[in-house]
């Protein structure tokens, strides 16, 4: 058993920053990871990091920009933090060296991005998230920060009292990917999830094969709600055949979209009469969807992405990096052809419910990042605002865990007195109540003492690949694609009440079927194969609770459209979606969105652009 | 930490078929500087004949009967000899050329054209030695 | 981290001698070979033709110094080569010290041989 | 629904093999195979796939192709699928690429995958990055400096001309594609290797380090391990997915050190 302070899962920039922050706080931390950290997702994030850093612009602004693009479902403290913060953070990583496209004068340049009143999106070329992950792994190294890398999670060490919010987090089970070998780290502070995406639970994604989610459904399962996990982004500019980001960064630069009768369908179809291409994210996506259902796509599939007019220069000086992605993954090239470009999903706004230190309901337990809900985006996440949200967050769980003390959280978290429980009726089984899997249930033995909480998770976590290791059975890469193909075919953008319900019977199939799957590959060395299964129970768990979110939210609010509510409902529906594992019978619930912030209330009003 | 597999040297002969412009540069102009500082000491070596010559006596030398003119006029008519010549003569040329284009590259120049200039040092290479395979051949037979 | 290769040795000054060494026999060694191929022809060849070129001052310190330069530049390029395939430890030590002294044997009997020429007494 | 779509999908599978049988729009892999664990794959291997072509497929899609019909055992890391991540180097017909950005219909058939020459094989395409790591760690590659302007919120400036001097050199991935392709860097371990220099490259010449922070730099690059092993091979230019001017940025560096020593002599 490894033993620190604090332990953070996950290397990205969410997990990074943490860990830095622990640090500098006195911590003794580990980071357990996956991949090795320069492999994060977070490298691939193109657009930039939105941060009031100009005199014209205001901390504000950018909030009020914030909680509008979030359609009123931003829980305010977060979002205030998140704004005010992010321009010492933005400075803070300049420091570090990260190397910022410039302006004339030396300082570090910012664009306009879909949703903003001011140009505040502070970038590196196309590349921004390489080179912040970059920077701040450089940090780490830097500081000597322990790095336990191709390490898989597996499991958290939680007690496991009835009341979730009685429970303590005392370490993680992880799994020597190079080894084999299964060891408990032992937290003494506290455990920061930052695991980012979970791109995976669909087939058309522009996250990594290795965002599946995994500290969400860790966290879900040891008890921790899942919060608004209807709300997925879909981002409007992907290449069709592979899902890759063309950031947007081509938008904001002047790139225009056209569709195949050659219209700039965003104005001639009134879309988004003020800001066309620049509208949020949702918006376009529904657009360029709407064009191909009526039959104005290319190819009945994409739409066109322009940005010829912006001339080479401007193209090589800030999109260069678009002209290679769209050259290596689609043959397309953007500086003598339109690029051909689709809705596919990108962002989680939902995860693991937290209050704005990134503390969860279960002592010793954090999150941060695109794994965790603070919530700042709400229904609906402005581009330019996760980064920001990695450093921000990153930097407070990981100096709340270290000990730091910060005051009093604002958000709550877990079933503080106003909660209200759901009446959703689903018609279909959902969980996993049978107990067939010991990763189900967060019981065991009772056990108070860390060391044998963690002990005992160590065991059940051996226990379980031991089983998938020595069992024959089914292939979990037809499960897995046969969730993501239903996810992608009816959660998608467009959603409706059966095709739902249709989807929940395909998990409950699906559930069944990872009942008997099995690991064929016996070795202990680099088992991708076990991991990928592993991951794949994730996705399951995830997808459903994602498509239960969207069949009870009846009403149209920011990215989650139903086809039969079509408009924002704020008397019903002004609160946020969680869902508790309850050692498997998932229960859902609601709590109410906090609007009062430190500068204002913020009034929910209608979201046009 | 995991065993793991070494492919070592077998592969490193078997990808000699991959290899690009540049590692053959790099090739060649080792072997070229090899034989060239190997061809200095045997240099020295015939060339010292002159110093027992020198002891000699005017005579000899003025006959050409001395040990270093002779040794030279007899090794010059063989044409095993006349024929190394042209070989260190093809050496030395590709690593005059080679060299230069080695100079530029530590000055930062034509490193876009490196491959092109490394097989234009082999064609002047070639082209210099079959010109000169005259004059180096001349009065052996 | 840096320190792991505590023997700080900058190789930097061998590195530019090897350059600047190459700059001067490129155009010597082309002088060289011009001479007595092209303007000489190897069947002419005799002590006396070799001794009058080395009469003169101008032409013996210039093969002189082509003989150190050569020497060096030669010497160093092996040298070089063997420590890239990874030469450590006492072997290169040996080595190095091998090639100093076949490089001054060289140059010696380099001089003496031209000094045998010029008609000067030491050889 | 779900076993609507698992018989299509089973039914699809079969009919990709009887087409991968006799049809030539499959594509045939090679595929290095080696586990120190399992009998039968502890002697080093070569398996044959035949993976049905789709347009735009890249070696990375194939594979998984292969690795999720045919062999679930099959080993490789990748994870961004975009050439971002930098887990998925290897030796694609000779030449070490990024199999995610390797379109199959540019290359020759049979497509053979090996891993990365010149490291320690763990499994299969997997590779031990270990000394890769130690030795980009090995030049400080993180931001140093002594001159912190005033203000907390105030950053550095930096021009324009000094971002774009750079900028090339920031791009790298860590794939380690280069470090594979460098002879000198497989003969002697120690070499730091082009991925190295070049990180010490991207922060010797960022003009927001300063002067002293540089002279340091330049005593690191010009260890005996350092800069002066590079006999310009250019073989890691060639093989950077990136395109950073691996050998440009490493004589550059030679200049500079040089530069920097003659003010002693
Ligand atoms: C293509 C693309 C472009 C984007 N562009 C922008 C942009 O321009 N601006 C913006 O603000 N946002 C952007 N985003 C969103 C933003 O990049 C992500 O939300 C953010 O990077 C997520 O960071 P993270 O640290 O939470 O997670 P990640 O960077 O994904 O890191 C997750 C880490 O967790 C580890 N991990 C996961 N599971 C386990 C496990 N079981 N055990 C151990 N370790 C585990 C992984 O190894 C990894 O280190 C973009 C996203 C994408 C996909
Ligand atoms: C005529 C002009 C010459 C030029 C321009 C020249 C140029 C060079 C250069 C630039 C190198 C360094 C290569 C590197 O380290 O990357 C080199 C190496 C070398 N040179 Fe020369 N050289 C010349 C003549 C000679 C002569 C006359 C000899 C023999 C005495 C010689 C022997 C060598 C050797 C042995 C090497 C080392 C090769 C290796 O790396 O294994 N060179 N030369
Ligand atoms: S320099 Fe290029 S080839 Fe080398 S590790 Fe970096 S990205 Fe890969
Ligand atoms: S391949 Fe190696 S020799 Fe130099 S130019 Fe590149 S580091
Ligand atoms: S999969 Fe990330 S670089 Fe290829």
């Amino acid at each position: 058993m490894y033993e620190h302070d604090v332990v953070v899962v996950g290397a990205g920039g969410a997990g990074l920053r943490a860990a830095i922050a622990a640090q500098e706080a006195g911590a003794d931390v580990a980071m357990v990871s996956k991949l090795h950290p320069v492999r994060s997702h977070t490298g691939a994030a193109e657009g930039g990091i939105n941060a009031a850093l100009r005199d014209a612009d205001s901390w504000q602004d950018h909030a009020y920009d914030t909680m509008k693009g979030s359609d009123y479902l931003g829980d305010a403290p977060a979002v205030e933090a998140l704004c005010q913060e992010s321009p010492e953070e933005v400075i803070r990583l300049e420091h570090w060296g990260m190397p910022f496209s410039r302006e004339d004068d030396g300082r570090v340049s910012q664009r306009p991005f879909g949703g903003l009143s001011f140009p505040r999106t502070t970038y590196a070329g196309a590349e921004t998230g390489h080179q912040m992950l970059h920077t701040m792994y450089e940090q780490v190294v830097k500081r000597g920060i322990t790095v336990y890398d191709e390490w898989h999670v597996m499991d958290l060490a939680v007690t496991d009292e009835d009341d979730p919010a009685e429970r303590t987090c005392h370490g993680v089970v992880a799994y020597d990917i190079q080894s084999g070998e299964i060891s408990g780290f032992r937290a003494e502070n506290g455990v920061i999830l930052a695991t980012g995406g979970m791109g995976q639970v669909f087939d058309h994604t522009t996250n990594a094969v290795a965002n599946t989610g995994d500290g969400v459904a860790m966290a879900y399962r040891a008890g921790v709600p899942m919060e608004d996990m209807e709300f997925i982004q879909f981002h409007p500019t992907t290449l069709p055949s592979t899902g890759v980001l063309i950031s947007e960064g081509v938008r904001g630069e002047g790139g225009i979209l056209y569709n195949e009768d050659g219209e700039r369908f965003m104005f001639e179809h009134g879309y988004a009469n003020n800001d066309g291409e620049l509208a949020s994210r949702d918006v376009v996506s529904r657009a360029e969807l709407t064009e191909v259902n009526e039959g104005r796509g290319i190819e009945d599939e994409y739409v066109h992405l322009d940005m010829r007019h912006l001339g080479e220069e401007r193209i090589l000086d800030r999109l260069e990096n678009i002209l290679h992605l769209a050259e290596d993954f689609e043959g397309a090239d953007g500086l003598t052809e339109p690029m051909p470009v689709k809705p596919g999903q990108h962002y989680a706004m939902g995860g693991i419910e937290t209050n704005e230190f990134g503390e969860t309901v279960i002592d010793g337990l954090y999150a941060a990042g695109e794994c965790a809900c603070a919530s700042v985006h709400g229904a609906n996440r402005l581009g330019g605002n996760a980064l920001p949200e990695l450093i921000v967050f990153g930097k407070r769980a990981g100096r709340h865990a270290a000990g730091e003390e910060m005051g009093e959280a604002e958000v709550t978290t877990g079933r503080s007195s106003d909660w209200e429980p759901a009446d959703y009726e689903f018609g279909v089984e959902v969980g996993e109540t049978d107990g067939s899997d010991p990763a189900a249930a967060d019981g065991g033995a009772v056990a108070t003492d860390a060391e044998s909480v963690v002990g005992g998770a160590v065991d059940r976590a051996q226990e379980r690949v031991d089983e998938l290791l020595s069992r024959k059975g089914r292939n979990h890469a037809e499960i897995r694609s046969a969730v993501q193909e239903t996810m992608t075919a009816n959660v998608n953008v467009f959603r409706e009440e059966g095709r739902l319900e249709e989807t929940l019977e395909d998990l409950r199939e699906a559930r069944e079927a990872y009942k008997d799957v099995a690991v064929s590959d016996p070795s202990r060395t680099f088992n991708t194969d076990l991991i990928h299964t592993i991951e794949t129970r994730n996705i399951l768990d995830l997808a459903e609770a994602l498509t239960m979110g969207a069949l009870a939210r009846e009403e149209f609010r920011g990215a989650h459209w139903r086809k039969e509510h079509q408009e924002r409902k704020d008397e019903e529906w002004l609160k946020h979606t969680l869902i508790s594992w309850n050692d498997g019978e998932p229960e859902l619930w609601y709590k109410p969105v906090v609007l009062e912030g430190e500068n204002k209330t913020y009034e929910p009003k209608s979201r046009s652009y | 930490m995991s065993q793991s597999y070494n492919r070592g040297l077998i592969e490193d002969f078997g990808r000699w078929r991959e290899f690009e412009a540049g590692m053959w540069a790099w090739i060649f102009h080792k072997f070229t500087g090899w034989v060239l500082i190997g061809y200095l000491f045997t240099h020295i070596a015939v060339l010292s004949t002159g110093i027992p010559a020198a002891g000699a006596g005017e005579a000899a030398i003025a006959a050409g009967n001395d040990v270093y003119t002779q040794t030279i006029v007899s090794l010059e008519g063989l044409l095993l000899v006349r024929l190394l010549e042209v070989g260190l003569l093809a050496v030395a040329v590709f690593h005059m050329l080679n060299g230069t284009r080695l100079l530029l590259t530590d000055l930062g120049i034509g490193l876009e054209a490196q491959d092109k200039s490394f097989y234009a040092s082999l064609i002047l290479t070639g082209a210099i030695t079959v010109a000169s395979v005259p004059t180096f051949i001349a009065g052996a037979f | 981290m840096a320190e792991r290769y505590s023997s700080f040795q900058s190789g930097g000054r061998m590195w530019f001698l090897q350059r600047v060494t190459a700059v001067f026999l490129l155009v010597v060694l082309a002088f060289h070979f011009f001479l007595l191929h092209f303007v000489h022809h190897a069947d002419e060849v005799s002590f006396l033709a070799s001794s009058a070129r080395m009469e003169q001052l101008s032409y013996y310190s210039l093969m002189i110094l082509f003989l150190v330069t050569a020497t060096f530049h030669g010497v160093n390029g092996v040298y070089n080569a063997l420590v890239n395939q990874g030469l450590t430890g006492t072997k290169r030590t040996v080595i190095k010290w091998t090639l100093v002294a076949a490089s001054v044997v060289l140059i010696a009997q380099g001089i003496r041989t031209a000094n045998a020429w010029a008609g000067i007494g030491l050889y | 629904m779900y076993k609507r779509q698992a018989e299509r999908r089973e039914q699809r599978q079969e009919e990709e093999a009887e087409k991968a049988a006799a049809d030539e729009s499959t594509v045939e892999l090679k595929v290095f195979r080696y586990d120190p664990q399992v009998e039968g794959k502890q002697e080093p291997r070569f398996d044959t796939f035949h993976v049905p072509f789709t347009k735009g497929m890249t070696v990375l899609d194939a594979l998984m192709y292969a690795r999720d019909t045919y062999d679930s055992s099959l080993t490789f890391r990748h994870s961004c699928r975009q050439a971002v991540c930098g887990s998925d180097a290897m030796f694609v017909n000779g030449g070490q690429k990024l199999a995610c950005k390797t379109q199959i219909s540019d290359l020759d058939e049979p497509v053979r995958v090996e891993p990365l020459p010149h490291a320690e094989v763990t499994k299969d395409l997997v590779v031990d990055m270990e000394h890769f790591y130690d030795q980009m760690e090995a030049v400080e590659p993180y931001f140093q400096t002594n001159e912190y302007p005033d203000g907390e919120l105030e950053e550095q400036r930096q021009d324009r001309e000094n971002r774009e001097k750079i900028k090339m050199s920031t791009r790298c991935i860590w794939c380690g594609a280069c470090m594979s392709s460098c002879n000198i860097a497989a003969g002697d371990n120690e070499y730091l290797g082009p991925a190295a220099i070049n990180k010490a490259y991207r922060f010797a010449m960022d003009e927001r380090e300063g002067e002293d922070i540089k002279q340091k730099r330049l005593e690191i690059i010009e260890q005996e391990h350092g800069v002066w092993r590079c006999q310009t091979q250019f073989s890691c230019t060639e093989v950077c997915p990136k395109d950073i001017p691996l050998t440009e940025h490493i004589q550059e560096l030679k200049r500079e050190a040089v530069k920097n020593n003659l003010k002693f002599w």
